[in-house]
């Protein structure tokens, strides 16, 4: 027995020397970029002309649209129906492919299309910074447009478009200071946000602690939930329990999540552990269940941002980078939407509030 | 030739007379001493509300154990309980959101529940496909079909004058509802497995399957009666559960923290996965310890890796003393059992 | 298309197999040699007697092909010599009911006057037995309407279910119950029901004499033989069973194919089915259980040919039995009569009467 | 290389008159299947390979979808070699799953925060995984806990202790810069092959010899077969328990590194749910999950299949958690498949065993027929026993020059009679196996065909020695055929050698009723050479029984007791090599023929022709319920209880037969040796030997115990009468 294995494990060995281990970097082929380098439009162009090269230009080009979840997710159902009906009305061939939450489901989908050529321009939504790194690069090299919402990733793509997060978490957080100082309530927060040490909670807590501590306030603990409303619940009921009423505000990262916690609180109030409406629920973004839980005095305001825009705006980068003819991965751009603080007073005459599933 | 009296019984070691106590006494008293423990680091922990809150959150997780149990108890193990909890759990919802009257929506779970746990049954009894993977894949079916046919919104809330959220608010006799309920489900799995005969007969057929075969027990129809106990009891769970969070989301997978929860709970209160040993106090006492402990570590606000962690840690060390307590007997050892 | 249904039932579940399957004798119809320990009454090969009668005067009437004989101690004289082959008697007054092939019911007094009773057609061919009711009149039983009282083995192989029940009241002639499986004997039980073997079932059921088509409750069902006639003594009734069953004709009667073929191309005498007795072995199939091994053949082989005649008591259970088994030669018994614990059987394969020694007579001579 | 005698080897299967379709029994070749020891895990596997090409052909997915495939079925590969050896070592791991994540984010931490050299990332990364490996190893092996929940427990602490590590490095774990070993690892090649099918390729060809051919591999399987047993034998079974899960957390942490190179994922995640999918592949794949049995290589096609399955609802697009349904299904399908299989494999093999053929038989004498050459006579009754009670079913004698009779007896004895009037006997041999057929050789030793064991030698004091029992096996067989085991007759011919029948390759010896029923051509003849070497003369022959070499020494009489028929094959002369028939469509089923003294052949039957066992051998499938469903007792045979001796001469011509009418002494003869003017009768279920007298006309001049050839045996044409 020993010969044979020692037999095996020489003729392995010699056959690896042999071929030579060759290290693909990936091939420097720049690839034919879909854009071709050529622009478009000229300096000046006929008013029927313009329509028909659009329409050209667009004409068979194919795009996907690779959410982290997409069937029942109103944020992201929203972005895909904004895109169909824009890309739809262009003849552009839309496609949506919905991982189910599952992070190792989306890169393989990634993998298949890039491997495929199956795509022209891929707009992706990152679930950490970390993630699409490879990815972004294989698109690139592969000649594939790449446009990422809602979180900045390591790796920029072609075009960046989501929420000035940082910004909108100061906002909210001065809205709940000015609320407390109202109320007269003690200087004590408390923070509940997704994983801990993704990009939104990262920001979320950067802009909080912005204003609360030049403010004086204090954060009493910072609960983690993996975005899990059972998580977001239970942390909330505990805090409250046991700091009772020595805290003024919750600082939720997540609408969905405010939601649970907002019933925490009201419970905990009809329990009488608290006075009622002496615990602010302040978030971020506000979708059509957010803005039912304000209508129904759960939750307090929330830094409402464009949804509705984020999607647009990636339909108009996609036939940017489509049009402008530049090859993939040449430019690098990051841009921001317009987000507003929003409350009971003002939900209804809000446009960007309340955003729908369609 | 004399009859040898047999005078001196032999001499028990520490061990065995340790193992002869019963495990549920032995797991309140650690519990008592977390409580202890706890109350002292952290303030708060002691105080009425939160203990309610402490046995609220944990009498879900409670009741998905004791299905659990009596399903091991039959040297069975029943993987499907979380699918079932919290796919019927969403699907109710949604067919109240769709507009079905909420006692219409319950029925018609409960009676996909039946379906689930009879399937299992029938696997387990009838087909003998191993336990273990013939409840693995039914709870993933029953997830993934739900999700697929049934659910089309990512996020259910419970509509506030629902029974269901009734589960878990106001108080019997001054007791909290859910608290009364998972109360009202240890006492009665309490009484089935120590007082009918069904229960008597699932605990020897755990104990030894042929014997108890041999000796006329209904085997087969008892393994299946075990799996639809268990699958309605993971119904009540996820109902709970819903009641006490108010709203429900749908992407979880089926080795959902519930299952993890539920299937430690009854190992630390003594059900051994040989089958035919443990109570259901005892389940009730690792269903304290589990929700202490819990409880404590969302207090202490350990992040929630941080707080697998520490889990693992406790539950090994467990699992370690029950199996150093109860040593697995090198002769009659099977290497197929799991 | 079911053999292949019933291999994928027998896959899923075994125990959903359904297979024919001969129920072993045992209890009370444990093998014993009691009829070849039997006396014999007549001089060998001499007759093949059918059926038998006990008179008051102690006598044996039997009916041997086509004439009836009396034996009154050891010597035996002709009554009568009717017209077709006899069958079945029935006792009446000091003479005897015959019925004949071809003719029908015949009435034969003690000293031999013949006087026919009733030459319906319906009662003409195929008698297979006949029992008086206590009203007087005759409840005659037809193996079948299309085969001759030899035609027992066709009719088992084509599952031939034309057997019925007649009720003969002087010219009088009532077809009591149809469909049976040739039904073979037929006795009162009390004055409210009648007992009648069936063949082909092997089952023997309790009848209400008013309603003769509805059977009503089984005295006993698969038996491992075809039973017969019937003679009620105080304690039961004493069957006899000509044909034992055979394991591999139930086999043959699954495979329609191979049995019409054989009914086409071979002689009745060689066909595989269960018969009086072995004549020739030169050309007779043989079991792998009945090979004559170092000069002797194993007394439980599967048997072609068995002599039994059994008793069932009130509830149905099996009180005693007389068998001659493989070994032996005593085979085919038709026919019995009882009369004051005096039991006598007509050996028709063994072509000679056998009175077997009663219980207490055995524990004597033993 | 010794020149064979024949050319080449006669197919006797023309004989049975049956078509080409008739020569493959597809019942027994299924069972023959069956039996194979690789038929274990056969079904299983060709139904996912099935499955797999069912969903290439409904879904976009193709062959160029194929490195795509590999790179994940590499990966979750190696987790599914692991996993088998720890299934087949007994025990479960659930754990694999976490430690791919911990040792993915770990290399990557290690890399990218630590900025550790690539030299010291790659071993480092392999470690961790073992040693979380041994973690569980030790809680399993050591502590003796229950592998299920304490890999379960495992699971979710090293998933909370990856989430814990990613959490605390997420900030640098952002900016990967490059590396020659990192790129190589993900995206390198080896001589065109990628990197992680070659580590794949390695591994799997390692653990597969070493689990198959290695003696740390069959104690894996001893553990994981019988426990208590192992642990009798000395096998230390914690250390072995331990060493897989040290494989399989090593597995893991490759697994991990690869993943981590070739996808650079930061979340914590990494790894979630692919302990399921191993765990579906090995299943799928056909390993047992009792233990003990599983391959490899099995668990190899069963995670390529998952892959393909996964790739296939990917390119659909089909629904986000259609994936885990269809995953959950095939898991459960074949867990049923695999457990029914097990069980019923050997049960159906068994059952179509015996798998009867159609053999088409002339039209049957009627032997009750008074005035033919057939009629029923009693020639036979008076022939004076010899050995009464003592011998026990003699199928064969042999009588010497002095009269002395050697004959056979079903206890494995050889009795010898000295002399005529000799009742007591003595028991001459004792051979342990049915001695059969009884010849002379040239040196007038006694050859005895021993059923069960073969031809053997008896020396004249009574010491056997084995001749032959050994025959090449036959090219395509699926069993061994090689055995001589249910040797019948035998004669010896002119120049020496011994022309020995095997009536079966299937049954043995006594078995015989099975052959009878099967009627397929199992059987053939074996040619002995002088110098012990066998071949095999004549092939597929039904029930070859009777062996006689003819009077002209220059061909031998092949009766064949199925087809009731009687050949000569020619083994000199210029017809050498040629089977012509001698007689044909007899009423009975012939057995061993001998030389008569006066230049003709005295026939037996063993048994004769009835209508109804004719009629039997055109109906094949009921014979084959039959022999499935009814007990052995009830089979319908030929008629064995009653059988006659013929005499007939060259040509074919029936001179005259014996019957013994009155069945009482001789019923069944089954071999007949002539000896001084008188006739020795045996009986294979026979307690006698008889001795009958020959009237003076039938004696002849030829000694018919001696070879003929060797003494001055007059030719052919001159002895006929």
């Amino acid at each position: 027995m020993k010969k044979k294995l020692t037999a095996l494990l020489t003729a392995a060995a010699t056959a690896m020397t042999l071929a030579g281990c060759t290290v693909d970097r990936g091939g420097s082929s720049a690839g034919g970029g879909a854009g071709g380098g050529k622009q478009t439009f000229g300096r000046n162009v006929q008013l029927f002309d313009a329509h028909k090269k659009t329409h050209e230009a667009m004409k068979g080009k194919r795009i996907a649209f690779v959410p982290i979840l997409y069937k029942g997710y109103n944020l992201t159902l929203n972005w895909g129906s904004t895109m169909e009906r824009a890309f739809g009305n262009l003849g552009a061939d839309f496609r949506v492919y919905d991982p189910n939450f599952d992070t190792d489901k989306m890169v393989k989908i990634i993998n298949d299309l890039v491997a495929r050529r199956a795509v022209d321009v891929l707009i992706l939504h990152n679930p950490d910074v970390g993630v699409l790194t490879k990815q972004i690069d294989a698109a690139e090299r592969a000649g594939i447009h790449t446009v990422v919402v809602n979180m900045v990733s390591s790796r920029l793509g072609d075009a960046f478009i989501g929420v000035d997060s940082v910004h909108a978490a100061e906002d909210i957080t001065r809205r709940a200071v000015q609320d407390c100082e109202k109320r007269g309530a003690p200087k004590r927060m408390a923070i509940i946000d997704g994983p801990g040490n993704d990009a939104a909670s990262l920001m979320w807590s950067k802009g909080v602690h912005h204003v609360l501590d030049p403010a004086g306030y204090e954060v009493v603990t910072t609960a983690h939930t993996q975005w899990q409303n059972a998580l977001a619940q239970q942390a909330a009921a505990s805090i409250t329990q046991q700091q009772k009423n020595n805290i003024c505000a919750y600082m939720v990262a997540y609408d969905l999540n405010a939601i649970a916690v907002g019933d925490a609180v009201a419970d905990a109030a009809e329990r009488g552990v608290i006075r009622p409406d002496s615990i602010g629920v302040y978030t971020m973004a506000a979708d059509t269940r957010w803005c039912d839980a304000l209508r129904a005095g759960k939750v307090t305001a929330s830094a409402a941002y464009d949804v509705q825009g984020v999607g647009e705006a990636a339909v108009v980068t996609a036939q940017q980078l489509v049009q402008g003819g530049a090859p993939a991965g040449s430019t690098h751009t990051v841009a921001y939407v317009s987000h507003t603080v929003v409350d009971r007073s003002n939900v209804d005459d809000t446009t960007i509030a309340c955003y729908k599933g369609r | 030739m004399g009859v040898a009296a047999v005078d001196a019984r032999p001499d028990l070691s520490p061990r065995d007379r340790l193992a002869r106590v019963e495990q549920g006494f032995f797991v309140l008293g650690i519990t008592a001493l977390l409580c202890l423990a706890g109350a002292v680091t952290t303030d708060g922990f002691l105080t009425g509300g939160n203990v309610e809150n402490l046995l609220r959150l944990s009498a879900a997780f409670g009741i998905l154990a004791v299905g659990e149990a009596v399903v091991i108890l039959a040297k069975g193990i029943d993987l499907s309980v979380a699918g079932v909890a919290l796919g019927c759990a969403q699907a109710t919802l949604a067919f109240m959101a769709d507009g079905m009257s909420e006692w219409q929506a319950i029925a018609l779970l409960a009676g996909v529940a039946l379906v689930v746990g009879v399937v299992n049954g029938i696997l387990v009894a009838y087909l003998e496909v191993p336990a273990l993977f013939a409840t693995l894949a039914t709870g993933l079916l029953t997830i993934g079909g739900i999700d697929i046919l049934l659910l089309d919104q990512n996020f259910y809330s419970l509509p506030a004058s629902s029974a269901i959220s009734e589960l878990s608010s106001g108080s019997v006799l001054g007791v909290p509802r859910a608290i009364f309920v998972a109360g009202a489900v240890f006492v009665l799995a309490w009484l089935f497995v120590s007082y009918t005969v069904a229960g008597r007969l699932t605990r020897a057929m755990g104990d030894n399957f042929d014997t108890a075969r041999s000796s006329g027990a209904p085997v087969r129809p008892l393994q299946v009666l075990g799996y639809v106990v268990s699958a309605l009891l993971a119904l009540l769970a996820g109902y709970m559960t819903v009641s006490v969070q108010g709203s429900v989301q749908t992407t979880v997978t089926s080795f959902d923290p519930l299952l993890f929860t539920a299937l430690t709970v009854t190992v630390i209160g003594g059900v051994s996965l040989s089958g035919g040993r443990g109570t259901i106090l005892g389940v009730l006492a690792g269903a304290l310890f589990v929700g202490v402990l819990n409880n404590l570590l969302i207090l202490r606000g350990l992040s929630s890796p941080l707080q697998d962690l520490v889990r693992g840690g406790v539950l090994i060390a467990a699992i370690a003393l029950d199996a150093w307590l109860h040593p697995r007997d090198e002769e009659t050892a099977r290497s197929d059992e799991l | 298309m079911n053999r292949t249904l019933a291999v994928i039932r027998e896959w899923i579940n075994p125990d959903w197999a359904r297979h024919r399957t001969v129920p072993p004798m045992e209890a009370g119809l444990r093998p014993n040699r009691r009829l070849d320990e039997a006396h014999v009454l007549l001089p060998a090969e001499a007759y093949t007697p059918d059926d038998l009668v006990l008179t008051e005067s102690g006598t044996v009437m039997f009916s041997s092909e086509e004439s009836i004989f009396e034996l009154r101690g050891d010597e035996v004289r002709v009554v009568a010599a009717l017209g077709g082959k006899v069958g079945v008697l029935v006792p009446s007054g000091s003479g005897v009911v015959a019925a004949v092939e071809g003719v029908g019911l015949v009435s034969v007094g003690a000293s031999g006057e013949t006087e026919e009773l009733c030459a319906d057609r319906a009662v003409s061919s195929c008698v297979t037995d006949a029992a008086r009711l206590p009203d007087g009149s005759l409840l005659v039983t037809i193996g079948s309407s299309h085969e001759s009282p030899g035609g027992w083995a066709r009719a088992l192989l084509r599952g031939d279910r034309s057997g019925r029940i007649v009720r003969v009241d002087g010219p009088r002639v009532r077809i009591e119950a149809e469909g049976l499986g040739w039904p073979a004997g037929i006795e009162v039980a009390s004055d409210t029901d009648v007992l009648v073997s069936l063949s082909c079932d092997h089952r023997i059921e309790r009848r209400m004499t008013a309603s003769l088509g509805k059977p009503s409750a089984r005295l006993a069902a698969n038996l491992p033989v075809y039973p017969g006639r019937i003679a009620a003594t105080d304690d039961g009734w004493w069957f006899v069973a000509p044909y034992p069953r055979n394991r591999f004709t139930e086999l043959l009667l699954d495979e329609p194919q191979l049995a019409s073929e054989m009914m086409r191309t071979i002689a009745p005498e060689d066909w595989f089915v269960p018969r009086l007795r072995c004549t020739t072995p030169y050309t007779d199939t043989l079991q792998m259980g009945q090979l004559r091994v170092l000069g002797v053949i194993k007394p439980w082989a599967p048997a072609r040919s068995y002599g039994l005649a059994f008793r069932l008591d009130g509830s149905g259970r099996v009180a005693e039995s007389l068998h001659s088994r493989v070994d032996g030669e005593r085979h085919g018994i038709t026919g019995v009569a009882v009369r004051g614990g005096r039991v006598v059987v007509a050996a028709q394969g063994y072509r000679n009467l056998l009175q077997p020694q009663v219980a207490n007579e055995k524990a004597v001579t033993q | 290389m010794k020149t064979k005698a024949f050319s080449r080897e006669i197919d006797a299967f023309p004989l049975t008159g049956g078509s080409r379709r008739d020569r493959l029994a597809p019942f027994r070749t299924l069972s023959e299947l069956f039996g194979q020891r690789w038929m274990e895990g056969a079904v299983p596997l060709g139904l996912a390979v099935l499955l797999s090409v069912l969903v290439t052909a409904t879904t976009p997915v193709g062959p160029g979808d194929a490195p795509l495939i590999l790179d994940e079925a590499t990966e979750k590969g190696l987790l599914a070699i692991g996993l088998t050896v720890v299934l087949v070592g007994g025990g479960i791991d659930l754990s694999i799953g976490s430690i791919v994540g911990l040792a993915s984010l770990g290399a990557m931490v290690a890399s990218r925060a630590w900025n550790w050299p690539m030299a010291l990332v790659v071993p480092a990364a392999i470690l961790a995984g073992s040693a979380l490996g041994a973690v569980n190893g030790f809680l399993i092996a050591r502590v003796n806990m229950r592998p299920f929940i304490t890999t379960l427990v495992t699971l979710v602490a090293f998933g909370g202790a990856a989430a814990a590590l990613q959490s605390a490095y997420s900030f640098q774990l952002g900016v990967p810069e490059q590396d020659i070993v990192w790129d190589f690892l993900g995206a390198g090649a080896v001589a065109g092959v990628p990197t992680g099918w070659v580590v794949f390729a390695v591994v799997l060809i390692v653990v597969h010899v070493g689990l198959t051919r290695s003696r740390w591999g069959w104690w894996i399987a001893a553990v994981g077969s019988d426990r208590r047993s192992a642990r009798r034998n000395g096998i230390p079974v914690a250390r072995v328990v331990f060493c897989t899960y040290v494989l399989s957390g090593a597995l893991a942490g490759t697994a991990g590194l690869l993943t981590a190179a070739r996808l650079g994922r930061t979340d914590p995640d990494v790894g979630q749910g692919w302990e399921l999918v191993a765990l579906t592949a090995v299943v799928l794949g056909g390993v047992s999950l009792k233990g003990g049995r599983g391959s490899v290589l099995r668990a190899t096609v069963g995670i390529v299949v998952v892959q393909v399955i996964q790739q296939g609802t990917i390119a659909t697009g089909a629904e986000g958690s259609s994936y885990t349904v269809i995953l959950a299904a095939a898991l459960l399908l074949f867990a049923v498949l695999d457990l029914k299989w097990g069980k019923y494999r050997q049960r159906t093999a068994e059952k179509l065993r015996i798998d009867p053929g159609r053999i088409t038989l002339g039209p049957l004498v009627d032997v009750t027929e008074p005035g033919t050459v057939w009629t029923v006579n009693d020639r036979l009754t008076d022939a004076s026993p010899i050995g009464l009670g003592k011998i026990e079913g003699a199928e064969d004698c042999a009588v010497d020059r002095e009269g002395n009779m050697y004959c056979g007896d079903r206890r494995g004895w050889v009795w010898r009679f000295a002399g005529p009037d000799d009742t007591e006997g003595e028991i001459f041999a004792r051979t342990g196996g049915l001695p059969l057929g009884h010849a002379w050789d040239h040196e007038r030793r006694l050859l005895v065909a021993v059923g069960g064991m073969g031809v053997y030698r008896i020396h004249a004091d009574g010491e056997p020695e084995l001749v032959a029992d050994k025959v090449r096996r036959s090219p395509f067989s699926l069993h061994d055929d090689s055995g001589l085991r249910a040797v019948d007759d035998l004669d010896v011919t002119p120049d020496g050698a011994i022309f020995v029948s095997d009536f079966s390759t299937r049954t043995n010896a006594a078995e015989y009723m099975v052959e009878l029923v099967e009627s397929r051509p199992n059987g053939r003849v074996v040619r002995v050479d002088p110098d012990g070497s066998t071949e095999v003369v004549i092939s597929h022959h039904v029930f070859p029984n009777g062996i006689c070499t003819a009077h002209d020494g220059r061909s031998i009489l092949v009766a064949s007791t199925g087809l009731c028929r009687v050949d000569r094959l020619w083994i000199a002369g210029p017809k050498q090599g040629q089977l012509e028939p001698v007689l044909e469509n007899l009423p009975g089923h012939p057995d061993n023929i001998n030389r008569s003294s006066d230049g003709n052949y005295w026939l037996p039957f063993v048994s004769m022709r009835t209508p109804m066992s004719d009629l039997l051998t055109k109906y094949p499938a009921v014979r084959r319920r039959m022999t499935q469903e009814v007990p052995l007792d009830s089979w319908v045979v030929p008629q064995l209880n009653v059988s006659c001796v013929m005499k007939f001469n060259d040509r074919g011509e029936v001179l005259g037969v014996m019957w013994d009418a009155t069945l009482r002494n001789h019923p069944m003869v089954t071999a007949v040796k002539e000896h001084a003017g008188h006739l020795y009768l045996c009986g294979v279920s026979n307690n006698r030997v008889g001795r009958l007298r020959l009237e003076s006309d039938e004696v002849g001049p030829i000694d018919p115990a001696s070879v003929p050839g060797t003494t001055t045996a007059p030719s052919l044409a001159v002895v006929d009468r």
